[in-house]
């Protein structure tokens, strides 16, 4: 018999902390498969960044470097530039990529630098308990936005794939979901795609996943993972904006 | 310094470029910087000589885009460096105290200028506190090189970087925007030190366990185990510590001063000898550890300490709390100007004379 | 020996070079010498002014508020340097451009240089810095014309070497014309 | 015949595999593991086809599918 | 406290809870922040009240835009306040810096949690220096308040708005994780300070020529001047400083310590005191400006002390510069963890029996 | 007669310290025409940013708030939010707004302040002598980019006004130039009605001005004029991009 | 009086709800108290607990490692505190999820209480936290039942209000459960 | 007549009006001002038509135009 599933190998063989239902472990398998598929585990450096995943050293097995809160782009920027055959990817949530560290965002990217960004949005804070996060969706009710965030005052959901994929020089920009089988599917060509142009040597590449929380939208697992075809697709549309698969 | 090296082997050129010379001969391969003046020179020297030697600069989109590249970069065990001034290094704290955390070494320079604030570009010794006492928050040190000439500029910046790996620790050097803008001639010695394997770098788990660097420690007990290895590391550091003694032996006083202060003490003194006053001068190089049992050690001769700086009074806390009981510590402060030799003689002159009427 | 002079002037005047250059020339001969701009937003406007300080002893401040000597090269120069020259100093005027009439101060020396005449006599009437260190040098004589020379070829950049001569011919243009005062008085 | 291998202990009782699986064969137990979470079960081994889209989407990877 | 008050007015909330209930009673119509642990609770009911009082709660993208916001609201003459912890108010001091220079006044408050870097979320005071030296560039410092239990959270921001104002200056509020996060009864007294007028406020130039607030300065002089008049002022504020002592009179040994360190210790020394060891405890309330010549004048009887703090030594040179010379000063370093009462009771008990065989 | 021509009211009767030819001249004129022909000369605060125009203060009659460099935006947007009836305007170069500045930018556009956002586009660090920018054109010269900038590894041009105009909450954002009668002209209206949106209470406006820096371009005043038609303009369109006049 | 409790479960148990609820009671009953929850990231994996310290003098620490009372509301809880419980003190056990044969601490008093079998009678099994802490109260005297019923209608939100009579039959629940052993004894 | 008011002490010699004027009456003057510029003049005060094109240019306000 053959294994049609099986943990992948740049995993350690230990269970994550995240709460029953959370996206990230999705996540965190397809970058690993990912891995796994290109051979790469022992060349990969990756940027953890301060949010629920920042314990992404105790699961890949991989060296992994702990970034200050939304600098993960240009903690990368540092280790590939020194270390040019290494492949390096960040992992970012929302709070990180699109608030605190966007300003890093931006230029990592404009400057094209040769990383694979991965970033989860679940359009909340999650580590910190569920503030508003700059992708958390009009309406929403956050503890921080207790009558739904207003689009004036309180800000629109950043669209952080078409603002990305707006510049120049990054070479492959997606968003997928991972909440049914299909989306998975698509999800890991995008993770593969991302590692690939950077083993080539092309680039940038931007992956974004919209991810659920059920524990801060106060759903269970399942009204989140329905949520996120429901509410957030919607308002993120899934698709390849820059370069293809 | 031979006059024969005097003649052949100098170089003129500004402090900051011999910060960007000494960081280069020891082996420094990566540079990040935002620009700000007076370091400007800084960045600049790099990104004409970076891609020369193989190394790279980048102009990062902020002070902590620069600082967090570098320790992108000095993870991967390269000897890396950034430099701003006092606005911008108040930017780099947060990142200096995960380095510190996470134990990666790095050089930042502080070619410190007048605040608070925007202040302005003269030189100032305003951020002796920030850079002494950490900075940012959290239980850790910097070590602290503080050149008063451009030689000195040079020479201290690739001790920097052995010190850096040696402990595993962000050093500061701290100049200010006189040695910064000055030229002067340099002797370029060329990097003596030695680069030591950094097993701990994360260059990929090839062939070894994958490895990680962080200052996260959550389980019971794990971040006191780290804060007191940290401090244990400081104690160790003290081994390194640096200072100048300038006509102390036979003083009857000391002035204290580091950095520019000090060099134009030093004509201030010689003038003072001239007048027949026993007044000699101590200088400390390493701000931290600050040569604190050098110190205690003229005290136990000498009961009488000037301390001249740059600002309202921060370095006279070192002094005051390393000095023996019964010494007393005088202040002579130069917030946001440069004084003169002649200023400074006269404070020494109305002190002196106040105890040797 | 100890000699420092504040030089002063607008921005395309060369007044860093001219300062960077002296300091240069004192380094060839084995001294300790700093050479110190003004930098920073003050510039915007189109001013410029250097400091150099030559010694045998190791050098306290490069910074200096009242120094011993200065080149003016320009009116607001005068204006701002002029009063903080110590008493006894020597005041470097370039006579070209600022009415001799309006140098005021007491108590000091005073050489007036028609720097950008003689330098347009030399060829290049942009040249004045070059005719006004000739001068300074050679009243003073803090280094010698040929360190000066020579500090000037090392220091030039490739793309103006031709212009080497023309600035040679300037820095002698000023000090002959000092000489030739000498001897008259 | 395909096999599916449940990590018991890894299983949060998230549920989302049997939002996955087409052919509706997994349910909550009321069995509770280590973790103190109600397990999944598989109704009926036999008609599994061993696709994996279950393990492909159950985020704490507590599925193995061998065929 | 008495016994009706305590059972009638009363409220059960968390000291986060209470410097926002204690923000809004003085006053306060500005708050913007960043979320960070463990301080939430700051931020989340800010966003609930303040539409609700009529002013504005921001969810700032960053620690530096929040500070920013403070900067810009507190200019137009509002009461405005951020929070965060320790990584974030690194973050904050470049802002901070700004405000001190351009003496624009604000509160910022700090639940310290461990450092270095991410570190922890325990309760620490490894901030002491950051809060106390000014923490970025440049000469000046802010005023730093450290309550001890959730009532004095309440009346201690209070408090922090009117020092703010009086002396037109940034004024920290330091608190700790443990504070922030436990309840403890309040009695909400309500605000009692007065609110001034503020003659410098940007309000637009109706009916009066324009006004700025800055920091830069770059005409000859005036950079040193303003470095003065701070530093005039920061010997002002001396007027201000607040502490307790806690069984002092009789006592031949002294424990120096602040915040929720000070108020373990209470028991310890209770514990002390039930041996018969006469102990005592001084607790700075106010960190700057330091109560030094209370703890002079405490030197002159008692010459032992001890000094605890949550950290690896920061305080205790404070304590060292303000004492009588001859004054023993020792340490007992808890870095990363809150200690017991019984771990402090040991370590008076181990120096008090040394030094009283 | 009547004065075709007129130094604005709003402006104190002093000379610039900006360099010959430098356009930071006209952009003050024309801020200042707009306030006057508004008259809200009285209700204006507005942010000066650090960069050749951290003077603003000694120009302006009106109050005037230093912000930290790159910080303006969210200065502007606290004292607009604690004192609604001011009229609030920022004045930033490129280096402030685009580099240190961008997560402040952006998130105040997002959020849709009430704030007239002026953008001094002069593709270079000019108060700290001619660093590269992030709107510096590919194979520009700077002081750090001695070969000339290259998009790879040191940036594309960032386009400000195209990225503030692809998110939803702002009202009005264009692209000016001032290098002749007519680009002038249209700045004026462009400025004028920047400030009307805020005083009618519609919300955030970003106005960008392609300056002229001689000095560190290292051209002459009429050259670098020039340069801003032959070189800035084919780079950066202008245009309005959100709204209209 | 001092009196100190830490109590454990999993995030859906009600543990903060319990404490907190304890807490307001003593306050109306002007005592001193103090409230810590343990939260932050280390709460991810669903546990939950917190502290309470009871006093009529001035209480100093609101952390307490070694707890002279502990109620432990599940397996894991037992494990965490069950070791750290002062010799003498009193453990409270959640009886419905905890296998009493697993509580094998020696030198303190067990308390067992089949909390959500109580609560089930009363009407409702995941008010597990109100009959164990009505059981609490019983055997220590802490406070008094009337004060904690007082705080639960202060404490309990607006759409929960109509839980407010299942809650407190809960509480009265465990409290009866507690004087029956007594009287058997 | 229209006319025309120059600031000498304000102009910097930058010579931007010189491209603004259309019908191109100014120049850089062989005058040297306060501040060390040479400064603008206007060739033929007769044939301004005060159009204004030229103060609208100018960086320093140094032209004043009236009509
Ligand atoms: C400088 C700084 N500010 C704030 C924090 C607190 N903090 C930790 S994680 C986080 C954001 C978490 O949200 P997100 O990035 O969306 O990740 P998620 O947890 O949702 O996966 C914040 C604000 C911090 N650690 N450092
Ligand atoms: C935190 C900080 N970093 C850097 C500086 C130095 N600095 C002053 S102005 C400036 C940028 C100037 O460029 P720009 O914003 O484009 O304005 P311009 O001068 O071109 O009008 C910089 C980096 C500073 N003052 N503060
Ligand atoms: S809080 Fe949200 S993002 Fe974090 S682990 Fe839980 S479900 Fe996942
Ligand atoms: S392998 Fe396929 S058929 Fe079998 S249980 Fe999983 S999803 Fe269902
Ligand atoms: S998806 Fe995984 S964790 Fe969730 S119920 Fe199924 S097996 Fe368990
Ligand atoms: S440096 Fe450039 S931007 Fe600054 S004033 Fe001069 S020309 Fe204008
Ligand atoms: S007003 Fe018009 S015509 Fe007259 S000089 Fe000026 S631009 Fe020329
Ligand atoms: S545009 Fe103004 S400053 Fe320039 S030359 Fe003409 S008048 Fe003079
Ligand atoms: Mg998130
Ligand atoms: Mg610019």
């Amino acid at each position: 018999m053959k294994p049609v599933f099986k943990r992948p190998k740049s995993l350690y063989d230990v269970p994550f902390h995240y709460c029953p239902g959370c996206h990230h472990g999705i996540a965190h398998r397809l970058i690993a498969e990912a891995i796994d598929a290109l051979g790469i585990q022992e060349r990969v450096v990756a940027v953890a960044s301060i949010g629920c995943s920042v314990f992404l050293y105790d699961y890949f097995a991989v060296d992994v470097l702990e970034a200050p809160h939304g600098r993960a782009p240009a903690v990368g920027t540092g280790i590939k530039r020194a270390r040019p055959e290494s492949i390096v990817f960040t992992y970012q949530g929302d709070g990180d990529l699109a608030a605190i560290g966007l300003a890093e965002t931006i230029h990592a990217a404009n400057r094209g630098e040769q990383l694979a960004v991965f970033f989860i949005n679940n359009t909340i804070y999650g580590m910190t308990g569920g503030q508003m996060a700059p992708t958390t969706l009009p309406g929403q009710k956050t503890t921080t936005t207790p009558l739904g965030r207003r689009v004036i005052g309180e800000g629109a959901p950043l669209k952080m794939a078409e603002m990305i994929a707006a510049l120049k020089p990054p070479a492959f920009v997606a968003r997928v979901a991972v909440n049914n089988s299909k989306s998975i599917f698509q999800a890991k060509k995008a993770v593969q795609q991302a590692f690939r142009i950077q083993v080539e040597g092309k680039g940038y590449a931007f992956v974004e996943f919209l991810s659920a929380c059920p524990t801060n939208w106060k759903m269970t697992p399942c009204e989140a993972n329905r949520h996120v075809s429901e509410a957030l697709i919607p308002e993120f549309p899934l698709g390849i904006f820059k370069g293809d698969l | 310094m031979r006059k024969t090296e005097a003649v052949y082997n100098r170089k003129l050129v500004k402090g900051n470029e011999a910060i960007a010379l000494g960081a280069i001969a020891a082996g420094c391969r990566f540079y990040a910087g935002y620009p700000i003046t007076p370091q400007n020179e800084i960045p600049e020297f790099m990104a004409g000589r970076m891609p020369a030697v193989g190394g790279t600069f980048i102009q990062a989109e902020s002070e902590i885009a620069a600082i967090s590249m570098v320790m992108g970069a000095a993870a991967t065990g390269a000897r890396a460096m950034t430099s701003s001034s006092s606005p911008g290094i108040s930017l780099k704290q947060e990142a200096i105290s995960y380095m510190a955390g996470s134990e990666i070494p790095c050089v930042v320079v502080n070619v410190c200028r007048s605040g608070p604030g925007l202040g302005g570009i003269s030189a100032s010794q305003g951020d002796y506190f920030q850079a002494t006492r950490g900075g940012g928050h959290g239980d850790y040190r910097t070590f602290v090189l503080a050149p008063h000439s451009v030689q000195e500029s040079y020479d201290l910046t690739m001790l920097a970087f052995d010190i850096a790996d040696r402990y595993r620790t962000p050093v500061l050097v701290l100049s200010d925007a006189v040695l910064g803008q000055m030229k002067e001639p340099v002797y370029l010695r060329g990097y003596k030190g030695r680069e030591i394997r950094k097993p701990w770098a994360l260059t990929g788990a090839k062939g070894r366990k994958a490895r990680y660097l962080k200052s996260l420690y959550l389980n019971e007990g794990e971040l006191t185990a780290r804060n007191w290895k940290l401090f244990r590391k400081y104690r160790r550091m003290e081994k390194e510590i640096r200072y100048e003694m300038y006509l102390t032996e036979d003083a009857e006083a000391i002035v204290v001063a580091f950095g520019c202060a000090a060099r134009i003490l030093k004509t201030s003194i010689q003038m003072a000898r001239t007048k027949g006053m026993r007044v000699g001068m101590f200088r400390p190089i390493s701000l931290f550890p600050f040569p604190s049992q050098a110190l205690a050690a003229i005290s136990n001769r000498v009961n009488r300490f000037l301390v001249c700086e740059l600002n309202t009074g921060q370095m006279v806390e070192d002094v005051r709390l390393a000095v023996k009981p019964g010494a007393t510590v005088e202040s002579c402060l130069c917030p946001g100007y440069i004084p003169t030799p002649n200023e400074l003689f006269r404070e020494i002159k109305k002190r002196y004379l106040a105890s040797n009427p | 020996m100890y000699f420092d002079v504040i030089i002063s002037g607008f921005g395309g005047q060369g007044i860093l070079f001219m300062g960077n250059l002296l300091a240069h020339a004192a380094m060839l001969e084995g001294k300790n010498v700093t050479y110190m701009p003004a930098y920073g937003p003050e510039m915007r406007g189109g001013a410029a002014n250097c400091t150099v300080v030559v010694a045998d002893e190791e050098i306290g401040s490069p910074v200096i508020y009242h120094p011993h000597t200065a080149i003016v090269m320009n009116r607001p120069s005068l204006y701002k340097f002029g009063p903080r020259l110590l008493r006894g100093g020597l005041l470097v005027v370039n006579s070209s451009l600022v009415d001799p009439a309006e140098v005021i101060y007491k108590g000091i020396n005073l050489l007036f240089v028609p720097a950008n005449d003689l330098a347009r006599e030399a060829g290049d009437d942009r040249l004045g810095n070059m005719a006004a260190l000739g001068a300074l040098i050679t009243k003073t004589g803090v280094v010698r014309l040929q360190s000066l020379t020579d500090a000037l070829s090392e220091v030039i950049q490739k793309k103006y070497r031709d212009l080497l001569p023309v600035n040679i011919k300037c820095l002698e243009k000023g000090a002959t014309y000092v000489k030739n005062l000498k001897s008259q008085i | 015949m395909p096999k599916l291998v449940l990590y018991k202990d890894r299983c949060k009782g998230c549920a989302l595999c049997t939002l996955a699986c087409p052919k509706h064969l997994l349910e909550i137990s009321t069995e509770i593991n280590r973790q103190g979470y109600y397990v999944i079960s598989l109704a009926a081994p036999g008609k599994c086809n061993g696709c994996g889209l279950c393990a492909e989407m159950c985020p704490d990877m507590a599925i193995e599918v061998w065929r």
